[in-house]
């Protein structure tokens, strides 16, 4: 530990917990809680998706066609890998190696980027052909009800892109706190609960991927 | 690593405005979210007094049928997001759950205080939305009506919408408390049954919560852009928002009941000195309510245009959430047998809520039943059997928590002469104002009606006089809880002789809640002679 | 807390190119046409990786056992949501539909509100 | 046919109005089963309780409990299965009405119902009778309702008959009933559709057959009625709810002096209101609003007022000067 501690800043446990053990588990299971809430958050737009996906079949099939799989898969790429340079993010923190969790937080900071920047491309071209969500919406096509589509997928992708860039802010937060070297094995509880929201980021877009752009 | 406990309360170990404002301890917390709650609750109560008002003539009074309808739905909206949700498990299950466990503080004690800002944030937004052209909606927001009106739906959901992730937050911070914080020795069976309650209502806010979140979301996206997922004329599909909203709804319902039963046993026990009748039978089956509780939405939605399928389905699950709810009352009239009995104000209001939430519950039974539902669906029968279960349920416990706690959270006793005389008010007031509304509802007299046929103005004038005698007990408890403030007897560590761990330290409680970590060896019911 | 299992960097290699390799499957299925089995075959492929990156990434395998219980409590309750609201929607769409040709409906519906909406209009 | 309609206080039981559908009076047996069942649960729990309350006062004496009496599986047992048997009884017993309330016979007269707010519209689909505000049907007759609106979610509502359903927009709902009494009955919109919404009140009359063809052919018969006279029966039942007569502001603009005068709109614009303005007003509402009505949207009339009936409301409104 003597190595350690010129390199990182201890950390106190708050005063009520017993242990740093004690602190850590009760941290993750309040994420793993919080992330059950968003779970059900996102599904009432899955069960919306469902709901209309049986109203209007024939239009889910023309409407998938204006959404460009490349674009899409590209993105579902991307984002996987910024999932495993997070979780060797959060391996590197467990054994003490800031100059690595720096790096793999940064890979993941420019992949997230990478994501939105994709997704700005798409939503413009989207913009582009009047393929715009809800009251502004002028895209051509044969289904009366095309735009229930369009507005399911910028209501899907555009809350997904919000937890993309919340993910974003905080894990330039979590850049800084490495940094200053608050991470190391016996404290990296905020790089694993980021890491955590971050996979789930990812595990949302897993489902978005072929819902959205691949079954008509 | 030991150090020197301060033996002053939590109050004076820090004043001024800042020592409340970001504080981390629970205890001030708990007692803010008290204050705001009771703020609610007043506002709330002018809107229904006005309310009733207004309707003791069957014509126009005082009101325009506009600003009728905005307070019906401000009185609605206040009650549920202000008052009715974080009543009992915000003020009560912050101040009391880590006490009761023995705790130092809850898991999170930033998260905690993120909550209240939350909670005030989006508190702030629903009372501006008064402002803004007040909402019309009803409380239900029921499209394609939201979407057209031209009062502020927007800014009132959006407070709804806030004030959601208040509740989750506090559901977070509870789950990870009772899992992770519990002293040694006490095992979940060990338990108080009011943390039972409370873990369960957790488990609701967690899960249902964000339902209700994302659909205002998409109901302000639906406002603001037509984006056609609700809006009928645009191809969406209005009785999906009502699948939504409940699939929240009704389980909220259960957020406000259930930490109200769990105050039940905990009265129950204390002032009958007994070790209480069926623990695991009254621990599970919360867990059983608020897991049915997520299965029944469609019970709102039986003449909506809802298949006939669903309607089934859901009227028979309906059915069985009402075994859990007979069980524990059951059980807590078994725990009397025997007792020894003391009826201060607290088991007064746990009489209360059992006579008055026996006709709510029964009166469910006629709701849930589809033929007799559709007939009565929408009437009065339903506003009475909604505050029977609500006011008469959840107010009752909350005043009978008030009184029984307000001891251990403020250090003073109070008048319990008066508040005998109040609680005797109270119920007699409440059954006056909603008892004629099951008469008048079953024979046909529609709800949120501003102006009514006269044949129904005799029921409506009884109602209205209850209103004034239902206002006159709770400004009686106002002016004694304020009085006990003021120039109250010094409560005693533990006046009713509890055995529960929030009782063991002084009162009001230190700042670290315990001055040594308490260990648990036994049940927390086991009065004197009770089988080890 | 050294004590934690950390995980080999080969695992979390092996998962990415699992999810890589997944995620071209779903491509190339989409391609076919299972007919009304679409959705469902997607679905599953999602499911699998939805598995993967619970267990790998988000380190279920290795963790305490309550977390998982979360998780699964929550999907339970998404999938009560999802069956009991298109359980309604399924059983009720028939009779409409039965009712809308007799009646030959197209839209008796008037949109509300200022004429913000004409683009919709113009279609029904 | 402006009869009043039957109390619903003064006749039926404490509990209902008079039961005059066929399968009113079922439904009915089924509350005063639950109601009977409840008193005497009721009773039992509040007697059981006050006689604790009294039995086991603590006392000086006696300041601790006489026995701790914690567990009982047969007590456990009775107390969940009881309930469960009865409340699947009432549950069976509910759905089969239910289902005798929601499935029409075959040969069941058609009604279609229109919602808006805040007025009905009934046609009958045998004789293209059309009415406002009022429908008539005969006696002992089987009749379904086909139900629509035209803009928010209305639920139609006849307490006699103990029959309710939503009417949802862009959609069709459908209630049934056989009225087994002649007689004027009550009809309420019981789903929260705005402003005047308790005043979107109806009347269904029950007709013996031969007052039936005589209602019938007496409405049918309006196109001899002068146009004034008309648009008279129209304004009030359709229009009088959010317009007056006297000057008086309500939802909207008052109809005394309107026409002839000039309108000045949200816009800036300004017209004289003339024949053409008033059609589309009534056709197009939006297209021009009037200063200070801004946000308060009216729903449009397209379809559910003939040209006769708009050229009679303009004949009505010249006479209001």
């Amino acid at each position: 530990m003597s190595e350690l501690d010129s390199k990182f800043i201890k950390h106190e446990v708050a005063h009520h917990f017993e242990s740093a053990e004690q602190e850590f588990d009760t941290a993750k299971l309040g994420m793993w809680t919080f992330l059950g809430q968003e779970l059900l958050f996102f599904s009432a737009l899955f069960v919306a998706y469902a709901v209309f996906r049986f109203l209007y079949p024939a239009m889910f099939l023309e409407a998938h066609r204006h959404l460009s799989v490349n674009m899409g898969f590209l993105n579902t790429i991307v984002l996987l890998i910024s999932s495993f340079t997070m979780a060797m993010a959060i391996r590197s923190a467990q054994v003490s190696n800031k100059k690595h969790t720096f790096i793999y937080l940064l890979v993941t900071l420019v992949c997230a980027g990478m994501f939105m920047v994709v997704k700005y491309m798409e939503y413009m071209e989207k913009f582009h052909h009047g393929l715009l969500p809800g009251r502004w919406f002028t895209g051509e096509g044969t289904s009366e009800v095309l735009h229930i589509f369009f507005g399911l997928y910028f209501c899907l992708t555009g809350l997904h892109g919000i937890h993309v860039l919340i993910g974003m802010g905080l894990i330039i937060w979590l850049l800084i706190r490495t940094q200053k070297g608050e991470f190391y094995s016996e404290y990296y509880t905020p790089v694993e609960m980021v890491g955590l929201y971050w996979h789930l980021v990812d595990l949302v877009w897993i489902f978005l991927f072929p819902l959205l752009y691949l079954v008509g | 690593m030991e150090h020197e406990v301060d033996k002053r309360s939590f109050y004076e170990v820090k004043k001024g405005f800042m020592s409340w404002a970001i504080t981390l301890d629970h205890k001030r917390i708990g007692i803010m979210y008290l204050v705001s709650v009771l703020i609610g609750f007043g506002l709330g109560g002018l809107f229904a007094l006005a309310l009733r008002l207004e309707l003791i003539t069957p014509d126009k009074l005082f009101m325009a049928d506009k600003m009728y309808n905005q307070s019906f739905t401000l009185h609605g909206a206040i009650m549920v997001f202000l008052f009715i949700i974080p009543s009992i498990p915000a003020s009560f299950g912050n101040f009391m759950l880590p006490l009761m466990l023995g705790a130092k503080d809850v898991a999170f004690p930033r998260l905690n205080l993120a909550s209240f800002h939350i909670f005030l944030l989006g508190a702030a937004f629903l009372v501006l939305s008064i402002f803004l052209g007040a909402v019309d909606t009803g409380w239900t927001f029921y499209a394609p009506y939201s979407l057209h009106t031209d009062t502020s739906v927007v800014c009132a959901v959006f407070g709804a919408f806030i004030m959601g992730f208040s509740s989750i937050l506090t559901g977070v911070n509870f789950i990870a408390t009772i899992h992770s914080l519990r002293p040694p020795g006490m095992t979940w069976f060990r338990m108080p049954l009011f943390v039972w309650a409370l873990y369960s209502t957790s488990i609701l806010q967690v899960l249902a919560t964000p339902v209700l979140g994302i659909t205002l979301l998409l109901l302000m996206v639906e406002r603001v852009m037509n984006i056609g997922i609700f809006d009928p004329s645009l191809g969406g599909d209005p009785v999906l928002f009502e699948h939504f909203f409940w699939f929240y709804s009704h389980p909220a319902v259960y957020i406000m009941i259930l930490p109200a039963m769990g105050v039940m046993s905990e009265l129950v026990t204390t002032f009958c000195r007994r070790n209480i009748f069926g623990y695991k039978y009254i621990a599970y089956s919360s867990i059983a309510i608020a897991v049915i509780s997520f299965l029944v939405w469609g019970h709102h939605l039986f003449v909506s245009g809802q298949s006939d399928f669903a309607s089934m389905l859901f009227s028979l699950l309906t059915f069985l959430v009402a075994i859990p709810s007979a069980i524990k009352i059951f059980n807590w009239i078994a725990t009397m047998y025997k007792g020894s009995i003391d009826a201060k104000s607290p088991f007064l209001y746990f009489v209360a809520f059992i006579l008055l939430f026996c006709i709510g519950g029964f009166t469910g039974i006629v709701l849930g039943s589809l033929s007799l539902d559709v007939n009565l669906h929408d009437t009065y029968f339903v506003v009475a059997h909604f505050h029977y279960t609500m006011m008469g349920g959840v107010l009752m416990a909350f005043l009978g928590a008030v009184h029984y706690w307000w001891p251990k959270m403020i250090g003073k006793m109070y008048n319990e002469l008066l508040a005998k005389i109040a609680c005797f008010l109270i119920v007699i007031g409440f059954n006056v104002v909603f008892f004629p509304q099951f008469l008048m509802g079953a024979k046909g007299m529609p709800r949120r009606y501003h102006v009514y046929d006269p044949e129904f103005h005799v029921y409506h004038v009884i109602s209205t006089v209850g209103s004034w005698i239902l206002a006159v007990g709770f400004i009686m408890v106002l002016y004694y809880l304020i009085q006990s403030l003021r120039n109250g007897e010094k409560a005693p560590d533990n006046p009713w002789g509890s055995l529960t761990l929030e009782w063991k330290t002084t009162s009001p409680p230190i700042l670290e809640n315990f001055e040594s970590t308490p260990s648990v060896t036994c049940g927390p019911y086991e009065y004197k002679g009770s089988p080890s | 807390m050294s004590e934690h299992y950390v995980v080999p960097v080969k695992t979390y290699v092996k998962t990415l190119l699992t999810l890589i390799f997944l995620t071209f499957v779903t491509v190339k299925i989409a391609e076919f046409d299972f007919g009304s089995l679409n959705v469902a075959v997607a679905l599953f492929v999602a499911m699998i990786k939805a598995t993967v990156v619970a267990l790998f990434f988000m380190g279920l395998k290795w963790d305490k056992g309550f977390n998982a219980v979360i998780l699964i409590t929550s999907l339970i309750f998404m999938a009560i949501f999802f069956l009991l609201t298109l359980g309604d929607i399924e059983t009720r769409a028939q009779t409409d539909k039965v009712e809308a040709m007799r009646f030959g409906i197209n839209s008796p519906v008037n949109i509300i509100g200022e004429g913000h909406s004409e683009s919709h209009s113009k279609k029904h | 046919m402006n009869q009043k309609a039957d109390s619903l206080v003064d006749k039926g039981g404490v509990w209902f109005s008079e039961p005059i559908s066929t399968y009113a009076a079922q439904s009915d047996s089924l509350f005063y089963f639950i109601l009977i069942l409840s008193i005497i649960m009721f009773f039992a729990i509040g007697f059981v309780m006050f006689w604790f309350m009294i039995k086991y006062k603590r006392t000086e004496e006696r300041p601790e409990a006489d026995g701790q009496l914690i567990h009982s599986n047969f007590l456990e047992i009775s107390w969940t299965v009881i309930p469960t048997i009865l409340c699947l009884f009432v549950f069976y017993w509910g759905y089969k009405d239910f289902l005798t309330m929601s499935i029409p016979p075959v040969d069941a007269m058609e009604i279609r119902v229109t919602g808006q707010k805040w007025f009905w519209e009934f046609e009958t689909a045998d004789n293209g009778l059309k009415t406002t505000g009022e429908f008539a049907v005969p006696v002992n007759t089987p009749v379904k309702l086909i139900m629509t609106s035209k803009d928010v979610i209305h639920s139609l509502f006849v307490p006699n008959f103990r029959m309710k359903r939503d009417v949802v927009p862009n959609r069709y709902t459908r209630v049934w009933f056989e009225a087994e009494k002649t007689g004027s009955y009550k009809l309420f919109c019981t789903e929260y559709c705005g402003d005047a919404h308790s005043k979107m009140l109806a009347t269904v009359h029950v007709l013996s057959d031969e007052d039936y063809e005589k209602w019938v052919d007496k409405n049918l018969s309006s196109d001899s009625v002068p146009l004034d006279v008309i648009g008279k029966k129209v304004f009030d039942v359709k229009c009088s709810i959010c317009h007056s007569t006297d000057g008086s502001k309500k939802v909207g603009p008052t109809w005394k002096g309107l026409f002839g005068s000039k309108r000045v709109f949200e816009d800036g614009t300004s017209l004289v209101a003339d024949d053409d303005y008033i059609k589309e007003s009534i056709n197009e509402p939006s297209a021009k609003i009037v200063s200070g009505y801004k946000g308060i949207p009216m729903t449009s009339f397209l379809g559910s007022v003939s040209d006769r009936e708009i050229d009679g409301l303009i004949e009505y409104m010249k006479t209001l000067k």
